[in-house]
């Protein structure tokens, strides 16, 4: 007679049942899977800038995406970079430095198929001049709006306040932008800020579609036919680009594997080469950019006011374990503050090694002179940046041998960079790479230890030898190459003397490719991210 | 009815000035500077002094907080430091993205978690309920990212079925955009490809967020049956001979949800903020990524006006559920 | 002929977390055609486990143990569930709750759940869907006339918490009687109701029985109401009926020291306000031999030895004391 | 007590949540001395990184070589100081507000609860990521970010069963007898309103451990070398999925951990509902 009770519960297993049932027939559901893309869109992983305004926004993710869709007067081709004229065709200098031309090709023509004249350039350097922001920063100090001028269709010329060598080097930082289309859309004199921002107004080899954009999340673009160059270089070019950049490195490395990807960004760690390169599909590129890291002592704070103190610090870092273990090799050990196969360098100097026993005997040394080895350092890193956290740690663990107490502090790069406006709040030691803006030691030492820059995160060593600026001041305002060289070996064998940051490596840059991409050019302004030249198998 | 309505709305004002406060408290107290990020990598400290003025970053905060609301006042959001694009376009933009995938996550949890809720509330204290308990706060105890990643492993690696991320296949022209709801817009196009294609994409972020709420929805579904089903009126129901299953889903169900609908609009505000590590793993263009990005640039505009539509949302959701509350149950509605 | 209802040597235990409790110990009662049947004892004497039992609805853990329950000829006890919810509960066993406020659901309307009922087990007259429905609320509006509740017809489209309480038992009385079963089953119906209500609702279900040609079985505390309405009672103690017959006699001349008792505790007759001494021994650990001999005021040494038999007392009621041995 | 213990053993999920609490409190505080290799929570081994599962390293290597078991064995302590701190400091701040609200009435009350609401409405992740800007990314900024967002849940449930209690006619009597506000409060309506106070606290220790792990996963929380579980699996990503050990095992110290607080709770509520406990 206890059946009554338990009738209940047979029905409530049925209804588990039937949901097991259910949930399990779900895969039968299943929807053949779209294909991933065809022969003529390319999907590129390439990370997307803060906004789409080359006059606005200078970072690595600006100069792949500008390059496809701007165009300027010189661009940087091949590997080594070569500066080689692109809209113009060529240029001439006074001998003080200070007077420039340049000649453009006859016959360019913007997207919308108006010419590209003299006019234009000028407007588009007035425009960068008048936002000042991150491109200007080479220009602000030489170069007067009014300066810049077009006596001829065909010609543009600057006037430079003073002789500046980097002038031509950051001269393809500039893209020519369309004054028609802009100020067609601009509100309240702003220069059309707000709709060049999400829109496109270039001649480059691509077209953006402005309804296929989404800020940092995606971006199409489509192939312009009449770009200057023409396509005959390459007759199967990509039709169609789709930026779709990933923001989790797992999924990244999915996305290549399934194919749904042609290319990643170019920040591939090491450790997933060896999983992308036994796929059948795709491949890691590796190529040696110039972008070189750092790990920057604030030499204004004790202990590293010592230079005992800091030689201690440079020979603690085990610099070919991190290589070659953290890295896998995908790097190559640089003791120069510059990419080591860059003019300039100092072949002569030697840098500093990874050995503990010269790390103590400094130590020794920088103690008895009264600097503060034992109080607890700290090491602030982004802490999104796996490698350099990976760094750090390695740092601490060498460092905890010889005694000292070094703390890795998580932070991100705009509180970094606002801490290193001041000597007084910039960390103990941080950590960053210094990238090509222009190929020019000026984008390293120039700017890293000239103490006139004191307040920008690049000299946050805030590292002041009066040699060294003269060195550098007097390398800058020269234009040839032959003549400034020896300066810069004379500044950096000095600096390296000195001790005042810890130089670790140039860097390798790391892409995965998927196999049917052909054709890429690589160059290491841009990152290998023109896609003109590509042509997509199948 | 009409008159509750507006009387929780009118309650709401206030509470979101207080939100704004807060929020602007707090991010004012951050020591990054926006114009230093804003200027970009190659700036000169004089540039970084022309953008401090030109934002008005050098005035008092409180002159600071008095234009902000009186410009929200007018439903303008203000311009990002960084994209230079209005905050109000971005986020009507990646709005839409969040919701679609909030809405989705909370329809997969409220259609498993109720049923299951219920399953383990009528079991209760035997082994289905044990199994469904721990297997619903598996739900909450799993980690997002570590089932994100899991699900991306199996369906779309593996078997091939799903897509890996994003919203819409790279060569698949996007719908006219209208209503910014990316599956609405299909089907007001009348794409039907870009239909299924969407919706194909929602599946396996959907499934990762509704995880967690999953185990709430059982959670509560459970308790509130399980009280339900002491009332009398489930046993008056029972020797009338109602039918088992009708008596269950319907009658019981229907007093027993009442506990779970309040979770739903808590839950709602949680899913939005917390789609973050979901929306990055899966690249979903909503507003959690959007978010991030801009606490990681100390982009204050955006900051703000997101915390301020958080709550909107979550108090508007809150007002629903307290209406839905009043359709469930007549008797809250008379009581007002 | 055959009672109606006839209980016999019913027994029900209950597994709980302190051991099993044996609820329902012998319990027995009949229930003739056409008459009331008061069923009185104190709260926690098994009343309730009775009325589930015989509705076939127990609690968790509850078990039959032994006995039978025959209903127009049918032993109610092997009846599936499936068999009791599609051919007793509703159509041929009606049901009046205690509390007409908590057995109302109270977020559906009235008319939506009287209906639910009929939808099941009013009896087929050939109607189908639309059709059916219509009768039924037909049937409904003229079942709620004939219970006095103001405006039948709107009654339906109104939820229970906008009904006074006696209005609410009016509404479940109809509700029990809505399908034409033969057997109503009211439990403690008035205790939650007023004394004025409560003698209307006491006079509108006595008027009931002969109109609707049913029987009542009336659960209930209260010698008052069992007077004014009941033809024949049983008293139930500790799980054991102790008394059962006709309502007059015992009332008369109660025979068994507990329905003495009980009945000495009833304001109405009360020469004190004592009330019984002790309390109703718990399932768990029921007393060996009669189960009131603890309180008894009569009590004996063979009371406490074993089960008293079943007597006669000389009204002619069976009563379970060894007085009438 | 007894009775209500009993009924707990009773109670499979439940145990099997006090067995698991139990296990993570002990390696907690024998944490150093149950890992095979203590070291491990800083030092670093190039050359053995990345190893798969082995007898020597029983869930393998992670990517400085350090061994993944003892890391997640030393993460128990951090994980459980974290949640513990979260949930006494939220505790601490929202017990005290919600019985002034409920007790007291009024503006008070009225603004004590505006304010709760508001808080509510704070995107906690946003909060949290705000926080660890303004104090850099670290424990103590994600604990404090966690602290400050979940107190409002314990202001609303004490203000509820203050309000219900205080209404009673138990706290009436008390009233009328003469007895004083803080003594009512103290010894009378806290002790009552204790335990959803518990349950909501169990809850909260298994939800933080959970968002700590989120908030290390955006690189918000512990910072390297600490052997934090979410920290380990957000370093995990990109080795994933080749060196499946490396998120697998933190990811389940965390899976369990947290449904082990879970059923617990959710036992112990259970027990509290006086409307559930009925039904046994």
């Amino acid at each position: 007679m206890s059946g009554r009770g338990r009738v209940l519960r047979r029905r409530e297993i049925g209804t588990l049942a039937a949901g097991a049932v259910a949930v399990g027939a779900l895969p039968a559901l299943r929807i053949p899977s779209a294909s991933a893309a065809d022969a003529s869109t390319f999907v590129s992983g390439f990370g997307l800038p803060l906004n789409l305004d080359p006059h606005q926004v200078y970072d690595v993710p600006m100069q792949s995406m500008m390059l496809n869709a701007y165009d300027n007067l010189y661009r940087y081709q091949g590997d080594p970079p070569k500066i080689v004229p692109w809209l113009a065709e060529s240029h001439t200098v006074s001998d003080d430095g200070l007077d420039w031309e340049f000649k453009l090709r006859p016959g360019l023509k913007f997207h919308d198929g108006s010419p590209l004249t003299a006019e234009d350039v000028v407007y588009s350097f007035r425009r960068v001049l008048a936002l000042a922001l991150a491109p200007a920063g080479a220009f602000l100090k030489i170069l007067k709006p009014e300066n810049v001028t077009a006596p001829d269709p065909l010609v543009v010329r600057f006037k430079l306040e003073t002789s500046y060598a980097p002038f031509f080097a950051a001269i393809p930082s500039i893209s020519i932008v369309n004054p028609r289309v802009i100020k067609a859309n601009e509100k309240d004199g702003d220069w059309g800020k707000t709709f060049l921002a999400s829109d496109g107004a270039g001649s480059g080899a691509y077209r953006i579609v402005p309804a296929g954009y989404r800020p940092l999340e995606y971006l199409d673009m489509e192939i312009n036919e009449s770009h200057f160059l023409g396509w005959k270089d390459n007759p199967k070019p990509v039709r169609k680009i789709a930026y779709r950049p990933t923001k989790e490195s797992s999924t990244r490395l999915l996305a290549l594997l399934n194919g749904s990807l042609d290319c990643t960004d170019t920040n591939l760690p090491a450790d997933q080469v060896a999983q992308i390169n036994e796929s059948k599909i795709a491949y890691v590129q590796k190529d040696v950019v110039m972008r070189t890291f750092v790990i920057r002592m604030n030499n204004t704070k004790p202990p590293f006011d010592n230079l005992n103190a800091r030689r201690c610090f440079a020979h603690a870092f085990n610099y070919m374990g991190f290589i070659t273990d953290i890295l896998g090799g995908y790097a190559t050990r640089d003791p120069y503050p510059m990419p080591e196969d860059l003019w300039g360098i100092p072949k002569d100097a030697k840098g500093y090694d990874y050995d503990l026993k010269k790390a103590k005997e400094y130590m020794a040394k920088a103690i008895a002179e009264g600097a503060p080895m034992k109080r607890p350092i700290e090491l602030h890193v982004q802490s999104e940046n796996e490698q350099s956290v990976q760094g750090a740690q390695l740092f601490q663990s060498d460092l905890a041998q010889i005694g000292i107490n070094l703390k890795v502090v998580g932070s991100i790069w705009s509180t970094l960079t606002t801490a290193a406006a001041k000597p007084d709040t910039t960390p103990d030691m941080w950590v960053h790479w210094v990238s090509t803006y222009f190929v020019d030691p000026e984008n390293w030492v120039g700017q890293m230890y000239d103490s006139q820059f004191h307040g920008t995160w690049k000299a946050s060593a805030y590292y002041k030898n009066p040699e060294v600026d003269t060195l550098l001041r007097k390398a800058r305002a020269l234009v040839k190459q032959e003549e400034r060289a020896p300066l810069y070996q004379e500044a950096i064998r000095k600096i390296m003397a000195d001790s005042p940051d810890i130089w670790i490596y140039n860097s390798m840059q790391l892409q995965g490719l998927n196999k049917r991409v052909k054709g890429r050019r690589f160059c290491t302004v841009g990152q290998g991210a023109e896609m003109r030249w590509i042509t997509l198998d199948g | 009815m009409l008159r509750f309505v507006l009387r929780r709305c009118a309650l709401v004002v206030p509470s979101l000035l207080g939100l704004l406060v807060v929020t602007f408290l707090l991010i004012h107290a951050v020591p990054s500077d926006p114009a230093v990020a804003m200027a970009g990598d190659a700036a000169t400290p004089e540039q970084i002094e022309r953008l401090r003025q030109q934002y008005g970053l050098d005035r008092p905060i409180w002159e600071q907080f008095a234009v902000y609301v009186g410009r929200v006042a007018q439903l303008d959001l203000g311009e990002s430091a960084f994209s230079h694009r209005p905050v109000m376009i971005d986020i009507a933009q990646r709005l839409p993205a969040t919701l679609e995938l909030t809405f989705c996550a909370l329809a997969i949890s409220v259609f498993l978690g109720v049923p299951l809720g219920v399953v383990s509330a009528l079991n209760h204290n035997a082994w289905p309920d044990y199994v469904l308990r721990i297997f619903s706060v598996m739900g909450i105890a799993l980690a997002a990212f570590w089932v994100a990643i899991m699900l991306q492993l199996l369906f779309s690696m593996q078997l091939g079925w799903l897509p890996l991320r994003g919203d819409l296949t790279s060569t698949l022209p996007r719908p006219d955009r209208v209503t910014g709801f990316l599956t609405v817009d299909c089907l007001i196009a009348g794409r039907w490809d870009a239909f299924a294609d969407a919706l194909r994409h929602l599946a396996l972020p959907a499934l990762t967020l509704s995880l967690g709420g999953l185990a709430t929805i059982v959670r509560f579904t459970r308790a509130g049956t399980l009280d339900t089903l002491q009332q009398d009126f489930v046993f008056y129901e029972r020797a009338m001979g109602y039918r088992w299953l009708r008596l269950v889903w319907i009658f019981v169900l229907r007093n027993s949800v009442t506990a779970t609908v309040t979770q739903i609009g808590l839950l709602f505000g949680g899913l939005i903020a917390g789609g973050v590590v979901v929306e990055a793993i899966f690249d979903w263009p909503g507003i959690g990524s959007y978010t991030v990005q801009a606490i990681l640039t100390g982009d204050r505009q955006v900051m703000l006006a997101v915390t301020l539509l958080v709550g909107t949302v979550y108090a508007a959701v809150n007002i629903l559920v307290d209406v839905v509350h009043g359709l469930l149950d007549p008797r809250l509605m008379e009581r007002g | 002929m055959t009672p109606l209802l006839s209980v016999r040597g019913l027994k029900v235990s209950i597994r709980t977390d302190e051991g099993i409790a044996q609820v329902l110990d012998d319990v027995g009662l009949e229930l003739e055609r056409g008459r009331i049947l008061g069923v009185v004892g104190e709260s926690g004497c098994g009343k309730s486990t009775l009325i589930r039992a015989i509705m076939g609805i127990l609690p968790r853990g509850a078990r039959v143990e032994k006995g039978e329950i025959w209903f127009e000829g049918e032993n109610l006890l092997v009846f599936s569930e499936d068999e009791l919810n599609r051919d007793v509960r509703s159509s041929r066993i009606g049901f009046i709750p205690q509390d007409p406020l908590l057995a109302l659901n109270p977020v559906f309307k009235v008319g939506a759940q009287l209906l639910e009922v009929m939808r099941w087990h009013a009896p087929d007259d050939g109607a189908r869907g639309a059709e059916r429905r219509k009768r039924h609320v037909g049937r409904l509006v003229e079942l709620l006339r004939r219970m006095q509740v103001p405006d039948p017809e709107t009654a339906l489209e109104r939820y229970p918490h906008q009904f006074s309480g006696g209005q609410r038992q009016r509404l479940l009385i109809a509700a029990a009687l809505a399908c034409g079963p033969r057997l109503v089953i009211a439990d403690e119906p008035t205790t939650a109701l007023d004394v004025t209500t409560q003698h209307q609702i006491l006079l509108l279900l006595r008027e009931l029985v002969g109109e609707f040609g049913i029987s009542l079985l009336f659960v209930t505390h209260d010698f008052g109401v069992v007077a004014e309405l009941c033809d024949d009672l049983c008293v139930i103690y500790a799980g054991q009926t102790v008394e059962a017959g006709a309502v007059l006699p015992i009332l008369d001349a109660p025979a068994h020291p507990y329905t003495r008792a009980l009945l000495a505790c009833h304001p109405d007759r009360a020469t004190s306000f004592a009330g019984i001494p002790g309390s109703v021994p718990s399932p768990l650990t029921p007393p060996t031999g009669c189960r009131f001999a603890p309180r008894c005021g009569d009590a004996r040494a063979v009371c406490s030895a074993g089960q008293p038999p079943q007597g006669r007392s000389g009204s002619g009621a069976e009563v379970r004391c060894v007085q009438y041995a | 007590m007894r009775a209500i213990l009993r009924k707990l053993t009773r109670d499979l999920p439940a145990m099997l949540g006090l067995g698991i609490v139990l296990v993570v409190l002990l390696i907690a505080i024998l944490g150093p001395l149950l890992a095979p290799y203590p070291g491990d929570a800083a030092a670093s081994h190039l050359a053995r990184r990345l190893k798969p599962p082995s007898a020597d390293f029983l869930f393998g290597t992670d990517n400085l070589g350090r061994d993944i078991f003892s890391r997640v064995i030393l993460g128990a302590r951090g994980a459980l100081a974290i949640a513990l701190t979260v949930v006494s400091v939220a505790m601490l701040i929202g017990v005290p507000l919600g019985l002034i609200a409920g007790f007291r009435g009024g503006w008070l009350s009225e603004t004590i609860m505006r304010v709760t609401d508001v808080v509510l409405a704070i995107p906690q992740l946003v909060l949290a990521l705000a926080l660890a800007q303004l104090m850099s990314p670290s424990l103590e900024s994600a604990m404090l970010a966690l602290s400050l967002t979940y107190w409002p849940f314990f202001t609303r449930i004490v203000y509820a069963e203050t309000r219900r209690l205080s209404s009673s006619l138990f706290v009436d009597a008390l009233r009328g007898v003469g007895a004083g506000s803080g003594r009512i409060v103290f010894l009378h309506i806290l002790p009552n309103a204790l335990s959803p106070v518990i349950v909501r606290a169990t809850i909260g220790l298994g939800f933080t451990i959970l968002v700590a792990a989120v908030l290390g996963f955006l690189g918000m929380g512990a910072t390297p070398p600490a052997p934090d579980w979410g920290l380990t699996i957000a370093e995990s990503r990109t080795y994933l999925p080749r060196a499946w050990w490396y998120a697998t095992f933190p990811g389940l110290a965390i899976l369990i951990t947290v449904m082990g607080f879970n059923l617990l709770g959710d036992g112990l509520r259970d027990l509290a509902d006086p409307r559930i406990r009925r039904s046994r």
